[in-house]
C-alpha cells in the first residue's frame, strides 16, 4: 500500500524538465527564479521518493536542509533582483549582462 | 662567540615576526615603520654574525636544525649552512638594513607595506638559502617571489605593472619546472625505499639514468638560470631593476640574482652531474655570451640603471663561467664573486638611486659635470665602479681572478673561454667608466643639477659600509675564502664521486 | 493500482499542470499563484510518501513564506506582464529545447531501472511520525543544523547589504 | 733594518689624510702630508737602498724577499703579500722616490692656484703608492695591484681636471687602452700559474732558468701576453695612442707618471722576466721590432707637433721604444740605463715644458712662444741640458744610455740600428726644434702673456736644477765597456738580475757589446754623435735665425701630402675610430635594439600576444546573458550523463 518510486520519479523528472524550460527560456527573472525553485522542488521529491523506497529519515533530513537552503537563497536573490532593478529598471534579464567579461 | 641556540631559525623567521609585527602598527605610523624594520633588520644583521662561527674545518653543514613539518609525505623543517650559503647570507642581512635604511628618507606611499615585504623577502632569501629540504626550499623560494613582486608592482616607476609582471612570469616559469622535478624526484624515491623524503640528505645519493637526468636537470636549470640571469633569459632583468624602487635594485641585484648561482651549485650540480657536466660547455657558452653581449649592451643605455642591470648580465656570466668549470679554484671564486657583485652593484644602485631621488631622472643625458656638485657621491660612485671593474685591491679583482685563472687552467676546458671571458675585464672599464664619465664628469650643462643636494648622512653611512666591505674583501679575501673553499671541495669532490668519473673524462 | 498511487499521480498531475502554467503565463503575479498551487501538490504527494512534517514544512514555509516574499517583491517592483519583444535567440530556444528533451530523455531511461532499488539501509521504513525525525535531526545531523542557522544569518545580512540605498555623495570614511 | 711595506704604505698614508680630510684642512695641511710622506718615504727608501747596494757592489747580491702572509688562497691559487729588494727593484726604487719627491715639491708651487689642490696631492700620493708595490712587488699579483694602481692614478689624473670633455676623455681612454693591455697581461698571468703553479719571482724564474729545455716552449705565449700588457703600460704601437692624449693631465702628472716612472713599468716587467723573454727568440724579436718601430714613428709624429707637451709626449714613447729595443736584442741592462736616465731628462723636459706654461699663462703652444731665454733663464738652462741629454750628445746621460743599446742593437741587427739611427737624429732635431721655438727668437705671444713671463718659483727651479744635474751627469754610473771592463758600475749593478741561461734556446749573454770590435765601437759612437749633431744643425737651420721657419714652409709647400699625414699623426686615431670604437657602438646599439628588445623579447611578447588572443578569442562565450550560462550548463550535464549512461561499467 504505497506510492510505487516509478510514479515518483517521473513526476520529478517532468518538473524538474518544465522547470529548466521555465529557466532557460524565460527573459523575467522572477519567473526564472521560481522556475528554479519549481527543479529544486523537484529533486526534493525525488529525494524524498528514494529516502521512502530506502527507509530510515536520511532522505527527509536532506530535504530538510533543502528547504531552508532554498529560504536562504531566495531571501539573496531577491534581494538582488531589488538591486538590480533600482540601476536597470528592468529585470529582463536579455537586458541585463553584468556577467560580461 | 656565545652560540645561540636556534640561530638560523631566529634569523629566517625574525624579519616575517617583525613584518608581522608592522602590521599591527597603524597605517599612518609610517615613521614607526621605517624605524621598527630598520631595527628588525639590524639586529637580524647583527645575528647573523654569530654564523661567522661556522668552522670550515668541519665538511658538513653547521647551525642545522631538523624537525618533521608535514610527516605523511617527509616534508621536514631542515635547515643548515655551508660554506657556500654562509656568505650569501651574511650578504643578505647586510644588504637587507642597507636597503631598508636607504629607504627611510625615500618612500613615501604606504611605508608599513613596503618595509613588512622588504621584511618578509628577507625571510624568503634567508630560508631559501639555508633550506636542506627541498619542499622547504621551494615554498621559501616562491615566497621571495611575491614581495619582490609587489615591491616592483607598487613602489615602482612608470611602467612598474609591466616590468612586475615579467619579472613574474619569467621566474615562475622557471620554478614551475623545478617543482615538477622536485615531484619527480621525491615519487622516485618514494618508489625505491618506500618512504617520502624531500631532504636533501636522503636525495642526493640518488641516480639517474642520463636520460632522465638531463631533463630534471634542465627542469632545475631553468628556475636557476632565468634567476642568475643568464643570457637569453636575462630580458626580465632590465625592465626589474629598472623599474624598482632603489631597495629593490639593490636586493634583486645583490641577493636575487645570487640565489640562481647559489642553487645552481647547491641542487642542479650535486643532483645531476653528469647532466651537469654534459652541458658545462653549453652554460659556459652562454656564460661567455652573456659577458660579452650583456657588456656591450650596457654600453649603449642610455638610462643609468639598465646600465647598471646589464652589467649584472656580464659579471654574473662570469660567475656562471667560474662554475661551468667545476674546478675549486673557479667555482671558490665564483661564489666570492656572488659576494663582490652583490656589493659593488648594490652600491652602485644605490648611489644611482640617490642622484634619482634628488633629480628624479635615471636618464644619463640628464646629469653630467655633477662631481663638483655632490662630490661625496662621486667619490664614492667611482670607488664602487672600480671594484666593478675589479681594480685589485678592492674586492672584485679577487673573485674576477679566481675564477679566470681557474677557467683557464681547469683541465680539459679550452682556453679561449677564459679569454673571452677576461675580454669582459676590458669591457666593464669601457661602460662603467664611460658612465662615469658622463654622469659626473664633463662640463655641467644643466642648470637644475647645479643644486643638487649631496649625499644624506644616511646614505653615506649605508654605502661607507658597503665600501668597506669591498675594501676588506679585497685585502683580506682569505676570511672569506677559507670559509667557502672547504664547502666547494666538498661539492666538487661529491660531483665527482657521483658521477663516477673523473669530470675531464665526461666533457 | 492502489488508492495511495492513484492520489499520488492526481497530485502529480496537478502539480504539474500549474507548473506549466506557471512558466507560461506572462504575468509574474498569476505564475506565483500558479506555482503556490503547484506546491501544494507537491505537499500532498509529501504525505503519501510519509513525510507528513516535510509537507507541513512545504505549506508552511514554502508556499506560506517564500513565496510570498516573492509576492511582495513582484508587487513591490510593480511588475507586470513581460514586455512582448521579440525574443531573437534562435538558438538558445533551439538548444535549450533540445537540451530538456536529451536530459528528460536520459533521466526516463534511468527511472526504468528504479525497480531495482530496494530498502538496503537496514533501517525500518520511515512511519510519518515526527518524532523519530526530530531525533535524527538534532543527533546525526545537529552539526549541520547549525551550520544552516549560520547560513541563514548570512543571508539575511547579504539581504540587508544588498537592498540598502547608497546614499549617494557619502563616501566610505 | 727599514721594512719594505714601509715605503709603499707612507704615501698611502698620505692618499688617505689628504683625501678624507684635506678639503677641510686646507693646503699647508696638505702639502706638509702629501709632500712630507714622500719625502719620508724617499729618505727610508735611500736608508734601506744604500747598505743593499753597498752589499751588490760587494757581491752579495741576494734579492731579499719579505712575507707578511698569504693574500689569496683557494683551489691551487695561493698568492702572499710579498716584497722583494734586488737589484732590479731597487734601481727602479731609487729615481721613483727621488724623481717622485722631486716633482711632488715642484707641484707644490704648480698647483698652487688650484682649487683641487687636497685632490691632486692625494692622487699623487696615491701613485707613489702604486708605483712603489709596483716596484717592491716580489710576485705577478702584487705587481699586478701596482700595475692597475698607477693605471687608476693615471686615469684620475689625466681627468684630473674633468670638466673639461677632453680631459675626461683623455682618462677614460688611458685607462681603457691600459685595460686591454692588461687583458693580455692577465693572460700571461693565468699561463705562468698553470706552468708554474705559483706567481712568485724567486720560485717561477730560477725554475726556468734551471729547466730551458722544459718550460721554453710555453715561452713565447707568455712572453708575448705579458708584453702585450708592457704595451699598454708603456704606450707602444698600437697601443700608444693614449699617452699623447693624457697631456691633458697637469704638467708635473705628465713628468712623473707619463714620462718618468709609470710608462717605465712595461719596460721594468719585460726586464724582470727577461728569463722568459731570453727563452722565446720569437717574442724578443716582436719586442724588437715593436720597439724599433714605435721609437721612429713616434719620432717622427714629434716632428710636426705644435703643441710643446705633445712633442715631449711623443719623444716619450719613441725613448720607450728605444728602451723595448734594447730589451728585444737583449740588452735588458742597457735597456734599464735608459730607463734611468730618461727618468731624469724627460722629466726635466717636462718640468721644464711645466714652467714655460706657468709662465705662459697656460699657453701650450710652441708658435705663440720665442724668445723665453731671458725671462726664464732658469728653466732655459735646465731645458737646455735635457735636451742635450736627449739628443744623446756626449758626456749627457742620454749619451751613454742611447750609445749602449745602439750598439748592442747593431750587433744583433743592423736593420734595426739603422731605424734606432733614424730615429736618434729625428730625436736630436724635434727636441732642438723645440728649444729654438721657445727660447730663441722674438716673443711671438699677445703683449698681456708678455707682462705675464716670470720666472717660476724656487719650488720648481730647484727641482729644475737637481734634474739638470742628473741629466748631465748621470750618465756616468753606465761608462761604455770601452773605458775598461769594471767601468760601468750600472752593469756590475744590475748583471745579477740577469742570470746565465744554459741549453740550446738561450739567446741573450751578459754583455752584447763586448762582443763589438774595439773599432767598431768607436765607429758606432761617432755615428751617432754625428747623427744627433746632425739633426741639431738642422733644427738651427730652420728653426732660428733671419730665416726661421722658411725651410719647413718650403717642405711643407713641396710635400704637402707628407706634412698632412706626420702632422695628423698618420691618422691613427682616426683609423682606431672607424675600426673599432664606431663598429662597436654601432654593434652595442644593434644587439640592444635588436636582438635584446627585437628578438628575445619579441619573442616572450608573441607568447604573452597569444594568450592574449587567445583569450579574446574564449572572451565570446562570456556573453553576459544568463541563460546563455545556463544552457551551457545543461548542454554540460547532459553530455556528462550520456557520458556516464553511455560509458562502459
Amino acid at each position: 500500500m504505497s506510492v510505487p518510486l516509478t510514479d515518483v520519479l517521473v513526476v520529478s523528472v517532468a518538473l524538474f524538465a518544465l522547470g529548466l524550460a521555465g529557466a532557460l527560456l524565460r527573459r523575467n527573472a522572477i519567473t526564472i527564479f521560481l522556475s528554479i525553485e519549481l527543479m529544486l522542488n523537484a529533486a526534493n521529491l525525488a529525494i524524498v521518493g528514494f529516502g521512502a523506497k530506502v527507509g530510515g529519515y536520511q532522505g527527509q533530513i536532506v530535504v530538510f536542509f533543502a528547504i531552508v537552503v532554498a529560504a536562504a537563497e531566495a531571501a539573496v536573490g531577491l534581494a538582488i533582483f531589488v538591486a538590480v532593478f533600482r540601476h536597470h529598471e528592468t529585470i529582463d534579464v536579455n537586458k541585463i549582462n553584468l556577467l560580461k567579461w | 662567540m656565545i652560540a645561540i641556540p636556534h640561530l638560523l631559525s631566529w634569523l629566517i623567521f625574525l624579519p616575517a615576526a617583525g613584518a608581522a609585527l608592522l602590521l599591527l602598527f597603524p597605517a599612518r605610523a609610517a615613521t614607526e615603520a621605517k624605524t621598527a624594520g630598520v631595527v628588525v633588520s639590524l639586529a637580524v644583521f647583527v645575528l647573523s654574525l654569530g654564523l661567522w662561527g661556522y668552522d670550515p674545518a668541519v665538511p658538513a653543514f653547521q647551525f642545522g636544525e631538523s624537525v618533521p613539518w608535514i610527516p605523511p609525505l617527509g616534508i621536514t623543517y631542515t635547515v643548515g649552512i655551508d660554506g657556500i650559503s654562509l656568505l650569501l647570507v651574511l650578504l643578505t642581512t647586510l644588504l637587507t638594513p642597507v636597503a631598508l635604511i636607504f629607504s627611510l628618507s625615500h618612500v613615501k606611499e604606504n611605508v608599513r607595506g613596503f618595509t613588512a615585504a622588504f621584511l618578509v623577502l628577507e625571510t624568503g632569501m634567508l630560508g631559501s638559502l639555508a633550506a636542506l629540504d627541498l619542499a622547504l626550499f621551494y615554498v621559501f623560494w616562491e615566497v621571495m617571489l611575491v614581495p619582490m613582486y609587489f615591491i616592483i608592482g607598487i613602489w615602482g616607476g612608470k611602467r612598474k605593472i609591466y616590468a612586475a609582471v615579467k619579472f613574474f612570469l619569467f621566474t615562475m616559469a622557471g620554478s614551475l619546472l623545478m617543482f615538477v622535478a622536485i615531484l619527480y624526484m621525491a615519487i622516485q624515491y618514494h618508489r625505491v625505499s618506500g618512504e617520502w623524503s624531500f631532504s636533501l640528505e636522503q636525495l642526493y645519493p640518488m641516480t639517474f639514468p642520463i636520460a632522465t637526468q638531463t631533463i630534471l636537470f634542465f627542469a632545475f636549470a631553468a628556475a636557476f638560470l632565468v634567476k642568475v640571469p643568464v643570457f637569453p633569459l636575462h630580458t626580465w632583468l632590465p625592465d626589474a631593476h629598472t623599474e624598482a624602487p632603489t631597495a629593490g635594485s639593490i636586493i634583486l641585484a645583490g641577493v636575487l640574482l645570487k640565489l640562481g648561482v647559489y642553487g645552481y651549485l647547491r641542487f642542479a650540480l650535486p643532483f645531476f652531474p653528469q647532466a651537469a657536466i654534459r652541458f658545462a660547455p653549453w652554460l659556459a657558452g652562454l656564460a661567455l655570451v652573456g659577458i660579452v653581449y650583456g657588456s656591450m649592451v650596457a654600453y649603449a643605455q642610455k638610462d643609468m640603471k639598465r646600465l647598471v642591470a646589464y652589467s649584472s648580465v656580464a659579471h654574473l656570466g662570469l660567475v656562471m663561467l667560474g662554475i661551468a668549470a667545476l674546478t675549486s679554484t673557479s667555482t671558490s671564486g665564483a661564489v666570492l664573486q656572488s659576494v663582490n657583485h652583490g656589493l659593488s652593484t648594490g652600491a652602485l644602485f644605490l648611489l644611482v638611486g640617490v642622484l634619482y631621488e634628488r633629480r628624479h631622472t635615471r636618464e644619463i643625458a640628464a646629469y653630467g659635470g655633477i662631481a663638483k656638485v655632490v662630490p661625496v657621491t662621486a667619490t664614492l660612485f667611482l670607488i664602487a665602479t672600480l671594484s666593478s671593474i675589479g681594480l685589485p685591491g678592492l674586492n672584485g679583482f679577487v673573485g674576477e681572478f679566481l675564477i679566470l685563472t681557474g677557467t683557464f687552467n681547469a683541465p680539459g676546458v679550452p682556453k679561449w673561454w677564459a679569454i673571452v671571458a677576461t675580454s669582459g675585464m676590458i669591457l666593464s672599464a669601457v661602460y662603467l667608466l664611460t658612465l662615469v664619465q658622463r654622469v659626473f664628469w664633463t662640463p655641467l650643462v644643466h642648470e637644475e643639477n647645479r643644486s643638487l643636494p649631496d649625499i644624506r648622512t644616511s646614505e653615506f653611512l649605508v654605502c661607507a659600509a658597503l665600501v668597506v666591505a669591498m675594501v676588506v674583501i679585497g685585502v683580506a679575501p682569505n676570511l672569506f675564502l677559507d670559509k667557502i673553499h672547504g664547502s666547494v671541495d666538498t661539492l666538487l669532490a661529491f660531483v665527482r664521486a657521483k658521477s663516477a668519473a673523473p669530470i675531464e673524462a665526461l666533457r | 493500482m492502489n488508492a495511495a498511487r492513484l492520489i499520488f499521480d492526481l497530485a502529480g498531475a496537478v502539480a504539474f499542470v500549474f507548473a506549466a502554467v506557471m512558466v507560461v503565463h506572462r504575468n509574474p503575479i498569476k505564475s506565483l499563484l500558479a506555482i503556490v498551487v503547484s506546491f501544494f501538490a507537491l505537499a500532498a504527494g509529501f504525505v503519501l510518501l510519509s513525510a507528513p512534517f516535510l509537507a507541513a514544512i512545504q505549506v508552511i514555509v514554502y508556499a506560506g513564506a517564500i513565496l510570498v516574499l516573492f509576492l511582495f517583491v513582484t508587487m513591490l517592483l510593480n511588475l507586470q506582464t513581460e514586455e512582448e519583444t521579440a525574443d531573437r535567440r534562435p538558438f538558445q530556444k533551439l538548444f535549450a529545447l533540445v537540451g530538456i528533451v536529451a536530459l528528460a530523455a536520459i533521466l526516463l531511461s534511468d527511472v526504468r531501472r528504479s525497480g531495482e532499488i530496494t530498502g538496503t539501509s537496514g533501517q525500518p521504513p520511515a512511519t510519518g511520525a515526527v518524532e523519530p525525525l526530530a531525533r535524527a535531526l538534532f543527533s546525526q545531523a545537529a552539526l549541520p543544523f547549525e551550520a544552516v542557522s549560520v547560513l541563514l544569518l548570512a543571508s539575511l545580512t547579504g539581504a540587508y547589504v544588498l537592498m540598502r540605498r547608497e546614499r549617494s555623495g557619502s563616501a566610505a570614511p | 733594518m727599514i721594512p719594505l711595506w714601509l715605503l709603499p704604505l707612507l704615501p698611502f698614508a698620505g692618499f688617505l689624510l689628504c683625501g678624507l680630510l684635506g678639503r677641510r684642512l686646507g693646503k699647508t695641511f696638505v702639502t706638509v702630508c702629501g709632500v712630507g710622506s714622500v719625502a719620508l718615504t724617499t729618505v727610508l727608501a735611500y736608508a734601506r737602498l744604500v747598505p743593499y747596494a753597498a752589499g751588490v757592489f760587494g757581491g752579495n747580491a741576494a734579492p731579499v724577499v719579505e712575507r707578511y702572509g698569504s693574500w689569496i688562497r683557494a683551489g691551487n691559487v695561493a698568492v702572499d703579500f710579498a716584497m722583494r729588494l734586488d737589484p732590479l727593484s731597487a734601481l727602479m726604487l731609487s729615481f721613483v722616490t727621488f724623481v717622485g719627491l722631486l716633482i711632488h715639491v715642484y707641484s707644490v708651487g704648480y698647483m698652487h692656484a688650484e682649487e683641487g689642490y687636497w685632490r691632486y696631492f692625494s692622487y699623487l700620493n696615491l701613485f707613489m703608492f702604486s708605483m712603489l708595490t709596483l716596484v717592491l712587488g716580489a710576485n705577478f699579483l702584487i705587481l699586478f695591484v701596482g700595475w692597475e694602481g698607477v693605471g687608476l692614478c693615471s686615469y684620475l689624473l689625466i681627468a684630473f681636471d674633468y670638466q673639461k670633455e677632453s680631459s675626461a676623455r683623455a682618462g677614460r681612454k688611458a685607462f681603457v687602452a691600459n685595460r686591454v693591455g692588461d687583458f693580455g697581461f692577465l693572460i700571461g698571468l693565468f699561463l705562468i700559474l698553470g706552468l708554474f703553479g705559483t706567481l712568485e719571482f724567486d720560485r717561477i724564474f730560477p725554475a726556468a732558468a734551471a729547466a730551458p729545455g722544459r718550460f721554453a716552449p710555453a715561452m713565447t705565449a707568455i712572453a708575448l701576453c705579458l708584453f702585450v700588457g708592457a704595451c699598454g703600460k708603456s704606450a707602444q704601437l698600437p697601443l700608444y695612442v693614449w699617452l699623447p692624449d693624457a697631456m691633458a693631465g697637469p704638467t708635473p702628472v705628465s713628468a712623473l707618471i707619463h714620462a718618468a716612472t709609470m710608462v717605465t713599468a712595461g719596460v721594468y716587467v719585460v726586464a724582470r722576466a727577461n728569463v722568459f723573454f731570453r727563452l722565446s727568440p720569437t717574442a724578443m724579436a716582436v719586442v724588437a721590432i715593436v720597439g724599433g718601430a714605435t721609437a721612429l714613428f713616434a719620432a717622427i709624429i714629434g716632428t710636426a707637433q705644435t703643441d710643446i707637451k705633445k712633442v715631449l709626449a711623443y719623444s716619450t714613447i719613441s725613448q720607450l721604444g728605444y728602451m723595448f729595443l734594447a730589451c728585444g736584442v737583449g740588452a735588458f741592462v742597457a735597456g734599464m740605463f735608459h730607463v734611468l736616465t730618461h727618468a731624469f731628462f724627460k722629466a726635466l723636459l717636462f718640468l721644464g715644458s711645466g714652467s714655460v706654461i706657468h709662465g705662459m699663462g697656460g699657453e701650450q703652444d710652441m708658435r705663440r712662444m720665442g724668445g723665453l731665454r731671458r725671462a726664464l733663464p732658469v728653466t732655459f738652462w735646465t731645458f737646455l741640458a735635457a735636451t742635450l741629454a736627449i739628443a744623446g750628445i756626449p758626456i749627457w746621460a742620454g749619451f751613454f744610455s742611447k750609445d749602449e743599446i745602439l750598439g748592442a742593437v747593431f750587433a744583433r741587427n743592423p736593420i734595426l740600428w739603422g731605424i734606432g739611427f733614424l730615429a736618434a737624429g729625428l730625436t736630436s732635431f724635434y727636441m732642438f726644434r723645440v728649444v729654438y721655438l721657445t727660447f730663441f727668437g722674438t716673443f711671438r705671444g699677445t703683449e698681456e702673456e708678455k707682462r705675464h713671463l716670470h720666472e717660476s718659483p724656487p719650488s720648481m727651479t730647484i727641482p729644475l736644477v737637481i734634474l739638470a744635474v742628473l741629466s748631465t751627469a748621470g750618465g756616468l754610473v753606465g761608462l761604455p765597456a770601452l773605458l775598461g771592463p769594471r767601468a760601468n758600475l750600472f752593469h756590475r749593478f744590475l748583471d745579477p738580475i740577469v742570470p746565465p741561461i744554459t741549453g740550446g734556446a738561450a739567446l741573450g749573454r751578459g754583455a752584447q757589446v763586448a762582443e763589438l770590435s774595439r773599432g767598431t765601437e768607436i765607429a758606432l759612437i761617432a755615428a751617432s754623435v754625428g747623427i744627433a749633431l746632425l739633426g741639431w744643425i738642422v733644427a738651427r737651420v730652420c728653426y732660428s735665425g733671419d730665416r726661421a721657419g722658411t725651410i719647413p714652409e718650403r717642405f711643407v709647400r713641396a710635400f704637402p701630402g707628407v706634412h698632412l699625414l706626420v702632422s695628423n699623426k698618420f691618422y691613427v686615431d682616426e683609423l682606431y675610430e672607424a675600426v673599432i670604437y664606431r663598429p662597436f657602438r654601432r654593434l652595442s646599439r644593434m644587439f640592444w635594439k635588436v636582438v635584446d628588445t627585437l628578438v628575445i623579447d619579441g619573442l616572450i611578447n608573441a607568447g604573452s600576444f597569444l594568450v592574449e588572443l587567445s583569450g579574446d578569442l574564449l572572451r565570446f562565450f562570456t556573453t553576459g546573458n544568463v541563460r546563455n550560462y545556463a544552457l551551457t550548463f545543461l548542454l554540460g550535464i547532459v553530455a556528462l550523463l550520456a557520458y556516464l549512461g553511455w560509458a562502459p561499467r
